[in-house]
């Protein structure tokens, strides 16, 4: 063997530290919520705000008009006056508690695609039980509605639930596909046995007045059901990010093994979530029964479960967040409505904005990463 | 198979002043390695000192940040694994790098398939292959599925690719982990034949026996340094320690506990299971630990060791047999009512099962008191400060090197995050605690610190099932060992009457005495 | 640079008028027909704004109070807007909501309705026509959903075939969908292999599809509907049904204008009040068969022919 | 006997975009990346082949075209997917979206219609009719009559089942789903396995949505997949990856969308007949997740950490 000698390097003096020995590489900084400077949290929306803004404008001159007064007259229709942001508000009651639902769900693990198919059966469920059962005591037959539709929904997405905690069929799949059943059978309900006679298209028959929400500001839609979107947006938000269950859900949702590892039931975690999400789908449903239609018809919840599937995902399944990008979901909607009655520009701009935000947001991470490797190599080549 | 010094041969490979970032993480700092013909040389270190990383330059699949690679003279540039191959260096994985659903061939084959026009010419592979299979005496079908091959198979397969590439420089990265010792053996026979013929070896290991088995020269690397390189013959066991944690009062020896008391705390019979993803299935296991006792499960991995481990704790469900805790019947129940009755578990993959890697450090601590919420309180706030407070606590009582409870848990090191889950675990005040693999993938000190806690639990007259793959560890904690081979129990021995080699023989198999107990 | 958007409502016309669909115009039937009154109304110096549902239920009652805000006179066409629309009517009395194509129980609503049985009726006595000359035996309907609207429409083409050919049978079939037309002209083809030659689909875009499978050469006659729908599949559509929505919103604009328009009256259009109408192609039918059938159109306006709703 | 000659010939039409759909997902399942926007490229290819078709008259440039940009497309949606590390399944859902969006969009901002695009001018694909098969009973109305992409698609079929067996390219692709690092320390290239994956998924997408818009009409509307996308996804994930399941699986979807089609208003109420096709998907799902070994396929959802 050649005597190659030993490269000891033990003594470095410039590598002399106060530090221990183990702690001499640096770690990275946690990344923890509560470490994370304002400025640095802010910037992800910023940039996906910026990101959305500017596609809007170029997406309108692209039309023709011009870009800064169409989006200034669109966004007055949307927020220009208290009565237009009741509007908005109202448009967006049934989304709100769509989207905490799909959310919940989300945050176990449990891709719940079958906001749409749930938003159906609630809203059938609560035409049904407006319509026939009372006319009763209105806020008592106001619960009931929501009640059964709550029911109806939370069953449903708790069998499928049930499909992937016992049997381990995908629930992305299954309940994508429950959406078609769902929604046919109810347009089946619709046109067939439960048809209102009086009416010439497929809708079952009207439900009692005492069913219905009442208006809080007249000719805006907003209804008192306000108050109980809030108030099962704040109870969602305190069951999956505060409190023990909610814990319990988001361990099954990132680290199942380690829920089960440790004494939580995966499978009682998965199906109780799902059924919660199912039932504030279901809730959805009936709040476009009776905060809005007052009958069931075969297309009330036409792409409200997709847009509540795409919040969920943008946000990330964090309910502020989720109830954050509602809003602005709404303001898009109610804006893009707006810039239609005053130029040409068609409404499914608002599809394609919310379709670029969030690539935007989705690539985010990416985009930096990759202007940092650029960077880098850009320095490595200067270096040499 | 060491060179004449009066024939001085130049190095085929040398690596000078390398160094290597992952943002703020210095894998390696001005790293010098060289590598000469027909020599065998072992690189070692403790975890994340940068071993791995070194390779992986040298492979290709990272740029270094600064330092050059030299290859038989000639400076180099590597840019993808294709052109390390293309030099001549193959590289045996710290982790199989077999597609599990593809024919031996077709593993064998991956990226350099013979054939015409991208079609791949299945006579011509299988000659080619041939050659290197029989120089590793590999007798196989060339179509068998890999996935169905054991792991010493698959090993040799990881060689067999190689050398199909035609590599000089073979490197390998811990490839004795997962085998029995005999398998371990002859595979350095193996080895030694390689480097007769001509090839150059880098070899990593954390089992300094096996490194003054096999090398000639040991670089020792720490903290992404280099520490030394001197030949193996100069040194003992001890100095690369010392080398390697910078410390020398590091104890390898038996670690001082209490004797075990008289009652039976956990007592295992006719315990069976079907098979188990890739372990054995259970075939009637017996067995009893008491109180203050560690017992030892030894074995090679595969042998039913986590099938035992989960079956215990309840995530998975035996076909047959009963398992008793203090006299209660736990078979049936559920893993938050064996948790209840005093069981606790420390499992084998830390990152899946141990803690919410993407959870916080509170999150993964608290596992096990807010297990107690039941029904309605389910609703109530699952962190009160209380709760934050005490995790603050452990924190500082287990020494978890974190910037503070709510740092997300992926961005501790190993040793860190197994300080989350024996904390947990311990902070129970278990009646019985079953380890699986406790100290995998954790330094030196971290081990010391951690064999502590264990042995203050037992003087709680805690029971512990000690499941490990480290034959030292066992011997260095237990009061019995016993041995699984093929799901089944072959052989109980008293720690301190056994020995390395009598337990590696039981492992093999070879010795089977029929169920223990 | 680009256009300024122009104010909503805000306009110097006298009057303004909007229109309404709970869907979207594009359906290639109803709404677009509705929409052709949009020239002719802007040349008689009205402004004309359109409001489009796109089938969200939540877009309904704010679209209509947006055009009660901004409009003196609005159409609205769509079932499924109609409890929108009373609510909306009720709290807006100063503008006058007509709805198109139904009845709406409200004093301050105008209904219009067009007899789709009349219609229809007049569709089947032209496939039986047609079928007759061809020597087919069955007269196939396409529906777009199994909603009551179309099963009336349905209950007229049925009986449109008996008058003119009683032993001729009908095959019907729905598509479950007014937006699938590859479903519409599969459902075309089977029921030409049930011996359907003439066929009539009262199922918005999806029945697009049989004029393209007639179009691609099979051996289908479709009969069109709302509006002459001969260009969709030149040489091989022997006549349509014409539904005259624009002229009805003309006529009902003037009504208004000169003060006759009564909120909460009710309006029927069939051939007698031209709210349906018939154009063929007389190089398919002949003459003679243009001439007959002609003829059934006048008693049905004339109320010697009764057509029967369902 | 007619009638079977009837159904089989529509469950082949019905059959056509489904398979192009499936054959165009199979490799991204291959890689792991699997593409649950099928639904929105679809739409997409059946867009432009109309807009292409109509403003060259010309069926072949229609085709050729659409490929074209689909692939060009599939390139993007796999940058998006590889370096920038957006999560496919996110990037296919919003792929429905967008192009369900867009297509309204353009249809109306190009052309100023609503709905449909309907012309004269629109090439149809020629159709073909097989001589001496042609009038053969059951036979004839199999293989005889189709869209030429019916053919190009029973071509591809083949082409794939021998890719399979025999080129080095889809070794590399399973690799690189399976175990992308040793495709990598092997010297393969993942990410551009990855995304020639996704360049194969939209190209062939564009080619089932042409057929969609030219082969069986001559025209586009809006939304005018209808769910196709999604059947064609179930298909792909009950074959697990076989070329040969994937076809019949396929056809067994076209089948019962053309029972759906014959099945009367007196036999059932429509929207049950419409159900077939979701509902043996749905039956189909739970026995592959009963009877396999791993539980069936899981899609690839994303880690929605922070
Ligand atoms: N891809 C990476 N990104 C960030 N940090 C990395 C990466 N790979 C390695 N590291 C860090 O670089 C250091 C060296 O790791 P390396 O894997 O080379 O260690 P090792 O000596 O092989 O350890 P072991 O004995 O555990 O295999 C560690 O701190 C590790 O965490
Ligand atoms: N793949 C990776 N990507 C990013 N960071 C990594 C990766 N692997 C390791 N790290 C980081 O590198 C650091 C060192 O990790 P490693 O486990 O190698 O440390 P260690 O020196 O072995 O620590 P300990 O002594 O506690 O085991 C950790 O902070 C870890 O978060
Ligand atoms: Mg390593
Ligand atoms: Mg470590």
């Amino acid at each position: 063997m050649n005597t190659q000698t030993a490269t000891a390097q033990q003594a470095d003096p410039q590598r002399k530290s106060h530090l221990p020995e183990g702690d001499r590489r640096r770690r990275p900084k946690a990344s923890g919520r509560a470490g994370m400077p304002l400025a640095r949290r802010l910037i992800q929306p910023a940039f996906i705000l910026v990101a959305g803004l500017i596609m809007a404008l170029v997406l309108i001159a692209a039309q023709g008009y011009e870009p800064f007064s169409t989006l200034g007259a669109g966004l007055d229709y949307a927020l220009g006056n208290p009565a237009s942001i009741a509007r908005t508000l109202a448009w967006g009651l049934p989304l709100f508690v769509a989207s905490i639902g799909v959310c919940l769900a989300y945050r176990s693990g449990m891709f719940n695609i079958g906001a749409e198919g749930q938003i159906y059966a609630g809203a059938m469920a609560a035409a049904l039980a407006g319509a026939y059962i009372g006319p009763m005591l209105s806020g008592l037959h106001l619960l009931l509605c929501l009640l059964f539709a709550a029911v109806v929904g939370g069953l449903i997405a708790a069998g499928l639930g049930w499909l992937r905690a016992a049997w381990g069929v995908d629930e992305v799949l299954s309940t994508l596909l429950s959406n078609y059943i769902i929604m046919l059978f109810c347009a089946y309900l619709a046109t067939s046995p439960l048809r209102d006679p009086a009416r010439q298209s497929g809708t079952t028959k009207e439900v009692f007045d005492t069913a219905m929400f009442g208006e809080i500001m007249p000719r805006t839609q907003l209804t008192s059901a306000l108050f109980v979107v809030i108030v099962l947006c704040a109870a969602t938000w305190w069951l999956s990010e505060r409190s023990v269950t909610g814990y319990r859900w988001r361990m099954t949702g990132e680290s199942p093994d380690f829920a089960a590892a440790s004494g939580i039931s995966v499978k009682k975690a998965r199906i109780a979530s799902m059924a919660t999400s199912g039932a504030l789908c279901g809730i959805g449903g009936a709040l476009l029964v009776t905060a809005s239609q007052g009958r069931f018809w075969t297309e009330i919840g036409t792409g409200i479960g997709w847009d509540a599937v795409l919040i969920a995902l943008i946000s990330r399944a964090r309910p502020v967040p989720a109830i954050i990008w509602v809003s602005v979901y709404c303001i898009m909607r109610s804006a893009a409505r707006g810039i239609e009655q005053v130029s040409t520009v068609p409404s499914e701009l608002s599809l394609v904005l919310i379709s670029g935000i969030i690539i935007a947001a989705a690539a985010r991470a990416g985009i930096f990463s990759q202007f940092t490797a650029l960077k880098q190599r850009f320095a490595h080549v200067k270096g040499h | 198979m060491s060179s004449n010094d009066q024939a001085a041969p130049s190095p085929v490979l040398e690596l000078q002043g390398i160094t290597k970032t992952f943002g703020p993480v210095v894998a390696n700092e001005n790293v010098n390695f060289d590598l000469y013909p027909g020599e065998i040389h072992a690189l070692v270190g403790e975890n994340g000192a940068g071993k791995t990383t070194l390779m992986r330059i040298l492979f290709g699949m990272y740029r270094p940040n600064a330092g050059s690679i030299r290859l038989g003279g000639r400076e180099v540039e590597l840019k993808k694994p294709m052109d390390a191959i293309e030099h001549g260096i193959g590289m045996v994985h710290q982790h199989f790098m077999l597609v599990p659903s593809f024919s031996v061939l077709e593993n064998i084959t991956l990226g350099a398939e013979p054939g015409a026009g991208g079609l791949f010419d299945r006579g011509r592979a299988e000659e080619a292959a041939r050659g290197p299979m029989e120089r590793l005496g590999l007798a196989l079908d060339p179509s068998t599925v890999t996935g169905s091959l054991n792991v010493a198979t698959q090993q040799k397969l990881e060689i067999t690719k190689v050398l199909y590439r035609g590599a000089k420089i073979i490197i390998l990265d811990e490839p004795t982990a997962v085998l029995t010792p005999q398998e371990t053996e002859e595979l350095f026979v193996l080895l030694k034949k390689l480097a007769a013929d001509g090839s150059s070896i880098i070899f990593i290991s954390h089992k300094l026996r096996e490194v003054f088995a096999v090398a000639d020269r040991i670089t020792v690397l720490r903290n992404g340094r280099t520490v030394s390189t001197t030949p193996a013959r100069d040194l003992d066991a001890s100095a690369v320690v010392a080398a390697m944690t910078g410390r020398s009062d590091v104890n390898l020896g038996r670690i001082t506990r209490n004797a075990p008391e008289d009652d039976v705390v956990l007592s295992v019979s006719g315990l069976s299971t079907a098979k188990f993803e890739h372990d054995a299935a259970l075939d009637s296991i017996n067995f009893e630990v008491r109180a203050g006792e560690v017992v030892g499960i030894a074995g090679v991995e595969g042998n039913g060791q986590s099938a035992l481990a989960e079956t215990l704790i309840g995530t998975a469900a035996p076909l047959a047999g009963k398992i008793e805790l203090a006299g209660t019947d736990l078979t049936r129940l559920a893993v938050s009512a064996r948790r209840d009755l005093g069981l606790s578990y420390v499992p084998e993959d830390r990152h899946r099962e141990g803690i919410p890697i993407n959870g916080s450090v509170l999150e993964g601590l608290a596992a096990g008191t807010l297990r107690r919420h039941r029904g309605w309180n389910g609703l109530a706030n699952a962190f009160p400060r209380a709760l934050q407070a005490w995790g603050t606590d452990m924190i500082s009582k287990y020494a978890i090197r974190t910037s503070g409870r709510n740092a997300k848990c992926h961005t501790l090191s190993g040793g860190n995050q197994q300080k989350i889950v024996m904390a947990r675990e311990l902070e129970e005040q278990p009646k019985c605690i079953v380890l699986a693999q406790p100290t995998r993938g954790v330094d030196l000190g971290a081990i010391e610190f951690l064999y502590d806690r264990i042995a203050e639990a037992t003087a709680r007259s805690c029971a512990v099932v000690l499941i490990s793959a480290d034959l030292d560890e066992i011997l260095r904690l237990s009061d019995r060992v016993l041995v699984m081979y093929r799901g089944r129990m072959v052989a109980e021995e008293t720690a301190t009457e056994t020995s390395r080699e009598e337990l590696g023989m039981h492992m093999t198999g070879a010795k089977a005495l029929g169920t223990a107990a | 640079g680009g256009k300024a958007p122009a104010a909503a409502g805000a306009s110097d016309a006298e009057l303004s008028i909007g229109i309404f669909v709970d869907n979207a115009f594009g359906d290639g039937d109803f709404f677009d027909q509705a929409a052709k009154a949009q020239a002719s109304l802007e040349e008689g110096g009205a402004a004309v704004n359109t409001y489009e549902g796109q089938l969200q239920a939540q877009n309904f009652a704010p679209l209509l109070q947006d055009a009660a805000d901004a409009n003196d006179l609005v159409f609205v066409l769509g079932f499924e807007a109609i409890d929108a629309l009373i609510d909306t009517a009720a709290e807006n009395p100063d503008t006058t909501f007509v709805f198109l194509d139904g009845v709406v129980d409200s004093a301050e609503v105008v209904s219009a309705e067009f007899r789709t049985a009349e219609g229809c009726f007049m569709a089947g006595a032209l496939a039986a026509t047609v079928n007759g000359e061809a020597g087919a035996d069955t007269a196939g309907f396409i529906g777009g959903v199994n909603a009551p609207v179309i099963q009336n429409c349905e209950a007229g083409y049925v009986q449109g075939v008996e008058h003119v050919a009683p032993d001729m049978k009908v095959a019907a079939q729905y598509v479950g969908s007014f937006v699938d037309p590859a479903k519409g002209r599969e459902i075309g083809l089977a029921l030409k292999n049930k011996g359907a030659y003439a066929q009539y689909a009262y199922a918005g875009l999806s029945g697009a599809g049989i004029f393209d499978a007639a179009k691609s050469g099979q051996e289908i006659a479709p009969i069109g509907i709302v509006t002459d729908k001969s260009s969709l599949a030149p040489g091989k559509v022997p006549g349509s049904v014409e539904m005259k929505v624009d002229a009805v919103i003309e006529q009902l604009t003037e009504d208004f204008t000169a003060g006759t328009l009564k909120q909460g009256s009710q309006q029927s259009y069939g051939f007698a009040e031209d709210g349906w109408g018939m154009v063929y192609d007389e190089k398919i039918l002949g003459a003679d068969n243009v001439a007959a059938l002609s003829e059934l159109e006048a008693k049905i306006a004339s109320g010697e022919v009764k057509v029967n709703v369902q | 006997m007619d009638w079977i000659d009837a159904f089989l010939a529509s469950g082949i039409r019905f059959t056509t975009p489904i398979l192009l759909a499936a054959l165009a997902c199979l490799p991204t399942a291959w890689t792991k990346d699997l593409n649950v926007g099928l639904e929105g490229a679809m739409l997409f290819g059946a867009f432009s082949g109309v807009v292409i078709g109509l403003s060259t008259e010309s069926g072949i440039a229609a085709v050729g075209l659409t490929v074209l940009i689909g692939a060009a497309c599939g390139a993007v949606f796999g940058y998006l997917i590889t370096y920038l590390r957006v999560n496919v399944f996110v990037a296919g859902i919003v792929l429905n979206v967008f192009a369900a969006g867009a297509t309204v969009y353009l249809l109306r901002s190009m052309f100023g219609v609503k709905g449909t695009l309907s012309d004269d001018r629109i090439p149809a694909m020629a159709s073909v009719s097989i001589p001496g098969i042609d009038g053969i009973p059951v036979l004839g109305a199999v293989l005889s009559g189709h869209s030429i992409l019916t053919y190009v698609s029973w071509a591809i079929i083949v082409v794939a089942a021998l890719a399979v067996r025999y080129t080095v390219l889809v070794r590399h692709l399973k690799a690189a789903g399976e175990h992308p690092a040793a495709l990598t320390a092997a010297g393969g290239n993942v990410t551009r396995m990855r995304i020639l994956a996704q360049v194969w998924c939209f190209a062939l997408c564009g080619l089932a949505g042409v057929q969609l818009s030219m082969g069986q009409l001559t025209l586009f509307t809006e939304g005018m997949t209808s769910g196709l996308g999604f059947v064609a996804l179930a298909a792909v994930i009950f074959c697990r990856g076989k070329v040969l399941l994937l076809a019949l699986m396929s056809v067994g979807f076209g089948l019962s969308s053309a029972v759906a089609v014959q099945v009367n208003a007196s036999v059932m109420p429509p929207q049950f007949a419409q159900m077939i096709p979701y509902l043996v998907a749905f039956i189909g799902l739970i026995v592959l997740a009963r009877t396999a070994k791993d539980g069936g396929i899981r899609i690839a959802t994303p880690v929605l950490e922070d």
